[in-house]
């Protein structure tokens, strides 16, 4: 019995052996997308791998980059930090990508981008808020999407202008806790009460929270939820059903209110919650932005959402780049970045660095912030109006 | 400790050792992933299988090692290789305080028990954000820094694999081994024949914990990276089925059943697609309800046909 | 705000009973412990939500539905995989049960993940209108929901108590063989059982759908819940579930408001752990 | 009524029972004698089909029940009171005498059976709400009695009442047998260490060593039998 087990693990052992090994080199260029497919924000993900293939297309069929055949490989990060590291190391270390685009939950992207830095391969961030992405000031970390401190930064004013007190719930990871925790200091700097509450995100009972809000005095009157997973939907309900709101107003902190699980789970109630979003008809596109709204519109049959124009923007300025420094080593790819001037769909993308402490470090900075308010239902949909700017 | 097993050990260590070079490089990763759940669940099969003792909380431990390690690599700077140390030490304190309060339980009580201070440890991981970074997890240093990060943390993984494998395999087959089983076959029995059982269940629970802290810290350091869900339910399935499907109580058992779920699995990617835990849970259903000795079990069957095969092939 | 509190706690401490007495009563009879038991209300929820998503039913044939269909699937649940613990001489059935119930939890969850997706959904509201106890506001759905469980877990305990076979799942509890002797079917009445108390899982998960909304893995809390209630109330103890879930309801609201939100979930385990520990018979079970 | 041809049993992997065959007429009172261990309990757990014989025939009023699961053997008819009484602690003694009729062919005689009961064991009629875990081991014994009439069985099998209690409660014991049998013409198959009384009171008697029948006869016979006088009756 003990030799066939033996024979049984020697048998494994040689089997794994003589696998065949990864394809070798080939003249192509590579860029990774490890993106949520399966869980998590996997709707925003299948966004994000509809834009890479679309520009990666158009790349292609002007001659690709450096006269090489652009390849997407993609990686399903599943919303997790776990299997977020493992999708980008599988990424970098057997398909050796010249650059990693596409990530998307903060907590997950603050775990994969310590990876990428440790393996001298290029990210580049579309829509993940957190602060810490860029505040570590690496030279291997660029982002051209929003960060939490810009976008508290930019809706304080709309706080500042309508409510004395609000109240923050906030996801207690990377995204939620940064945003909490910065919108707190800026807004009892600008005189306002402010209480926040964590809660892990996974929650789906938000009522004890609620009712502490609810407790409170003087009363909260903005709610900002500052929330990736389920509670995003769920906040707003308990909510209403505590009887906290109407009266306590809501904010989301972005714009998931336009998903349908919205509309199913809250109905009616859902009519008079606002959000935060870099998405608004008064956005000025670029003439290349435009042309990507098109064509983006054209093959799926849907307008791009304004994170989709960012992504579309990297994957331009990674070909810019290779193109610029005829090369396409990752860590040449990552100091050519740098440079960046690129005319992208909503203006010119330049990498800012600030030397002090801070997120801004290969960073661009000149995002618009809107809001939103739903203000009613319309068969399976809410009408929308913008209250601000 | 039996010849054969050394044969094991040996045939293991090399073939970590050449895979690098002969292997992708995901393969690192991947066998990386083999070696933090063959050390977990060969932690967790002296605690059930060895002992007897049905802990549903095996995964807290992993979490506590890995905080641990991660937490003081923060902030006093200890190195990962001492990490690996301290969080083995740290979840092995935690084991004999649990070990002892579980002396007064048994059967599915102590399930019940050991599951709600898994959850407890996962509540306190996620209410205390502020330490723990909440469930965005905390970031861990490599432990090594540079481009050889991945390949030193790799054959770390490969040794404490092997050496788990080794302790635990001499474990199996020594006198301590013996009055573990005792405990678990017919406390009884046991306890009229002289052996200490109280001390001999604290003892195998707290040495699979003290497995279970070291795998955690691997983990954290490897991945740089330590989160709540290491120490969640799904985890806990994945530690029973690991240990059903490869043969509970047996020495080779968690090396066959890691291999099956992280390896196999990952050969047949391609195959199962998004299937692979639905596929696993069914096969574990499958085990539990016609080959109660999993892996282990079907080997024994087939292998004196496979064997005589063999021999009729060799001209024997 | 203590009222309203309390009676929060009240409300949800009632489906906790309602989930916790179906994992006292299949304790009894079949002396196992279900760790699918949650799993059964995720699939309540679901069968609720399509039968008036999708089949248009009112949502006082949609409930019962979906109690109907969890209760066929736990009876085959037991046949097919839970009855060698009766049938066949096992060596640790305690084990084997632990084993295989898990191994339910962890197919069926991977099941509804590729079935039902892991979207969001939600019925629509029973009830479409909010009531005022006491002046506290709840929603109709809430109050549908306690009152729904009040009256299934006192509807399962005059069963147990005075009916022929409820009295014969009592003897089982008490003593097998005596149980036996005396002309209990132990194996019919454990498939019974098992699907009584799924189904009642499935009542839990149906009546809250609207209120919690579903998703594939919302199994595990109300699985915890219902191990709490029943470690608190006693084994096998119908009316130590009741007191139990309702104690553990309005404990944990108000621990959650004055003590700490974030460690709402570790006052049910350490209840849990402390009964199992120093008073493992619960609140009313005798030694 | 009860027949069994060649009966053996395994418990445990031994065997307790070696080929035995016996008959019990109807409304016959027999008790079985034999020390502890020689298989009593063992021979009748295997006629209430809870344990499975390993080869061997028991007819009950023509028909084999060898192999049949205990509750189905239950509805016969034919009625088990256990050595341990395997009684039900939480429940009051009314219920669990209530279990006793569980079988549905039993269930139409409940009044006049457990009047019978109250009747022959008054003192379960003032205990009647109190639960079972409170009563002392002689109103135990007297439960499980009442309990096994409560079905109205043809046979009632009793398996050792009298052990562990006092003279004075097992004369009781033993003189509620005896109306049973002559009143309710009950057939009777009693179990016993104490051999004196169960002869005294029976027709007809067994004697079990070691799993083998190594004696029967008319009661009064065996009372006078000089093995039985030497190695039990220490006269």
């Amino acid at each position: 019995m003990k030799k066939s087990a033996l024979f049984t693990v020697l048998f494994f052992v040689l089997s794994v052996l003589f696998l065949p090994g990864g394809a070798m080199a080939a003249d192509t260029i590579k860029l990774g997308l490890v993106t949520p497919m399966s869980t998590g924000d996997f709707r925003s993900g299948k966004i994000n791998v509809q834009t890479v293939e679309l520009a990666v297309e158009e790349l292609n069929a002007k001659g690709g980059i450096l006269g090489k055949k652009v390849e997407v490989v993609t990686a399903d990060d599943e919303g997790k930090p776990a299997a977020g590291v493992i999708a980008i190391k599988r990424m970098i270390a057997s398909e050796k990508v010249s650059a990693v685009v596409g990530l998307w939950h903060s907590s997950v992207a603050v775990a994969q981008a310590k990876v990428a830095i440790q393996s001298q391969v290029p990210i580049m961030l579309h829509y993940s808020w957190t602060d810490d992405l860029t505040a570590g000031h690496s030279d291997y970390v660029y982002r051209v999407g929003p960060f939490n401190a810009e976008i508290a930064q930019l809706a304080l004013p709309y706080m500042k202008k309508n409510f004395k007190n609000i109240a923050i719930m906030y996801e207690t990871n990377a995204f939620g806790t940064g945003f909490a925790k910065y919108l707190e200091k800026i807004a009892k700097a600008a005189g306002l009460t402010v209480y926040s509450i964590g809660y892990p995100q996974e929650a789906t009972d938000l009522k004890p929270q609620l009712l502490q809000l609810k407790a409170k005095s003087p009363k909260p009157e903005l709610l900002v939820i500052a929330a990736v997973y389920e509670a995003t939907n769920l906040i707003p309900k308990q909510s209403y059903e505590i009887g906290l709101s109407p009266e306590m107003q809501i904010l989301c902190s972005w714009d998931w209110p336009t998903y349908p699980a919205f509309q199913e789970i809250l109905g009616d109630k859902g009519v008079g919650v606002t959000y935060a979003t870099f998405e608004s008809d008064k956005l000025k596109l670029s003439p290349l932005g435009e042309k990507f709204k098109k064509a983006y519109k054209a093959k799926y049959k849907m307008d791009p959402p304004v994170f989709a124009l960012f992504l579309y923007d990297e994957v331009m300025i990674l070909a810019e780049t290779m193109e610029r420094i005829k090369s396409s080593d990752p860590k040449d790819v990552a100091a050519g970045l740098k440079d960046t001037k690129f005319q992208g769909t909503t203006g010119l993308i330049t990498f800012e660095r600030k030397e002090e402490p801070g997120p801004i470090w290969n960073q661009w900075t000149g995002h618009q912030l809107f809001i939103n308010k739903l203000t009613a239902v319309e068969g399976k949909e809410y009408k929308r109006e913008e209250i601000y700017p | 400790m039996k010849r054969n097993e050394i044969i094991v050990a040996v045939i293991m260590i090399v073939a970590g050792l050449i895979a690098p070079w002969v292997l992708p490089s995901v393969w690192t990763t991947i066998v990386s992933i083999f070696c933090y759940y063959a050390i977990l669940t060969i932690g967790w099969n002296i605690i059930f299988g060895y002992t007897g003792l049905f802990s549903y909380g095996h995964v807290a431990f992993p979490a506590i090692g890995g905080y641990t390690s991660a937490l003081l690599a923060e902030h006093i700077g200890l190195p990962p290789l001492l990490g690996l140390l301290a969080g083995g030490l740290a979840a092995g304190l935690m084991g004999v305080l649990i070990g002892l309060l579980i002396l007064r339980v048994r059967g599915f009580y102590l399930c019940l028990v050991t599951w709600a201070f898994a959850e407890v440890v996962n509540v306190v991981i996620k209410a205390e954000h502020e330490i723990t970074g909440g469930t965005g997890g905390f970031l861990a240093p490599s432990y090594v820094s540079g481009p050889n990060a991945e390949l030193v943390g790799y054959f770390i993984g490969l040794g404490l694999m092997t050496l788990a494998f080794v302790v635990s395999a001499i474990l199996y087959h020594s006198r301590w081994g013996l009055y573990l089983f005792a405990v678990r076959d017919d406390i009884d029995a046991a306890e009229s024949m002289g052996v200490k059982t109280r001390f001999w269940k604290v003892f195998g629970f707290t040495a699979g914990c003290a497995w279970a802290g070291v795998a955690g810290a691997f983990y954290a350091h490897y991945f740089n990276l330590v989160d709540p869900s290491i120490g969640g339910l799904d985890e806990m399935g994945k530690v029973c089925l690991i240990v059903i499907i490869g043969g509970l109580g047996t020495v080779y058992g968690p090396i066959l059943g890691s291999f099956f779920v992280v390896i196999v699995a990952e050969l047949l990617r391609g195959w199962m697609g998004g299937y692979s835990l639905l596929i696993f849970a069914t096969i574990m259903i499958l085990a539990v309800r016609f080959v109660r000795g999993g892996f282990m079990e079907i080997i024994q069957v087939v292998s004196p046909h496979l064997k005589n095969k063999y021999l009729a092939l060799i001209g024997k | 705000m203590l009222l309203e509190l309390i009676i929060r706690g009240i409300t949800i401490g009632l489906v906790y009973a309602l989930m916790g007495v179906g994992l006292a009563l299949l304790n009894g009879v079949m002396r196992i412990i279900n760790f699918a038991h949650g799993e059964f209300y995720m699939i309540g929820g679901y069968m609720a939500y399509y039968s008036m998503a999708v089949a248009g039913l009112p949502f006082y044939l949609a409930v019962p539905s979906a109690i109907a269909i969890t209760f066929i699937l736990g009876a085959v649940v037991e046949k097919l995989l839970l009855s060698p613990i009766h049938t066949q001489e096992i060596e640790k059935p305690m084990d084997y049960a632990l084993i295989m119930t898990f191994a339910l939890l962890l197919f069926f969850r991977q099941l509804a993940i590729k079935i039902f997706g892991p979207f969001r959904h939600k019925p629509p509201d029973y009830i479409p209108f909010d009531v005022h106890i006491l002046g506290v506001k709840i929603t109709g759905n809430e109050m549908l929901a306690g009152i729904v469980s009040l009256l299934l877990v006192l509807g399962l305990a005059l069963f147990i108590k005075k009916s022929w076979r409820g009295r014969g799942w009592r003897a089982t509890t008490l003593s097998r063989k005596g149980a036996k002797i005396n002309g209990v079917d132990i194996g019919k009445e454990s498939w019974i059982s098992c699907g009584v108390a799924c189904a009642l899982a499935g009542a839990a998960g149906a009546l809250v759908a609207p209120i919690f909304t579903l998703s594939p893995t919302i199994g595990g809390s109300p699985l915890v819940k219902s191990y709490e209630v029943m470690a608190i109330g006693g084994l096998g103890s119908i009316a130590g579930a009741l007191v139990a879930g309702l104690m553990l309801g309005v404990t944990e609201t108000l621990g959650a408001f004055y003590i700490s939100s974030a460690y709402k979930d570790a006052i049910g385990f350490l209840m849990m752990a402390f009964f199992l520990l120093f008073r493992p018979q619960g609140l009313f079970g005798q030694k | 009524m009860l027949n069994i041809e060649n009966l053996n049993v395994f418990y445990d992997g031994l065997q307790a029972l070696y080929s035995l065959t016996l008959e019990i007429q109807e409304e016959e009172f027999v008790c079985i004698l034999g020390p502890n261990g020689a298989g009593k309990s063992t021979l009748l757990q295997t006629i209430a089909g809870m344990l499975v014989p390993g080869q061997g025939t028991i007819t009950f009023k023509n028909r084999p029940i060898h192999g049949l699961a205990a509750h189905k053997v239950a509805s016969l008819g034919l009625a088990l009171v256990p050595e341990e009484g395997w009684l039900f602690g939480q429940m009051s003694v009314q219920e669990n005498l209530l279990m006793g009729a569980y079988p549905k062919t039993a269930r139409s005689t409940i009044k006049r059976q457990m009047d019978f009961v109250f009747d022959l064991f008054p003192i379960l009629e003032e205990r009647k709400k109190q639960q079972e875990e409170t009563l002392s081991g002689g109103e135990r014994q007297m439960l499980a009695v009442g309990r096994g009439l409560m079905s109205n069985p043809e046979m009632l099998m009793l398996d050792e009442p009298s052990l562990g209690l006092a003279p004075l409660v097992v004369k009781d014991i033993l003189s509620a047998l005896v109306r049973i049998n002559q009143e309710e013409k009950t057939t009777i198959v009693l179990t016993e260490q104490n051999i004196f009384h169960a002869l005294k009171i029976s027709q007809r008697g067994y004697l079990l060593e070691n799993g083998k029948i190594a004696m029967q006869g008319d009661s009064k016979v065996l009372l006078g039998n000089e093995h039985i006088k030497k190695n039990y009756l220490g006269i």
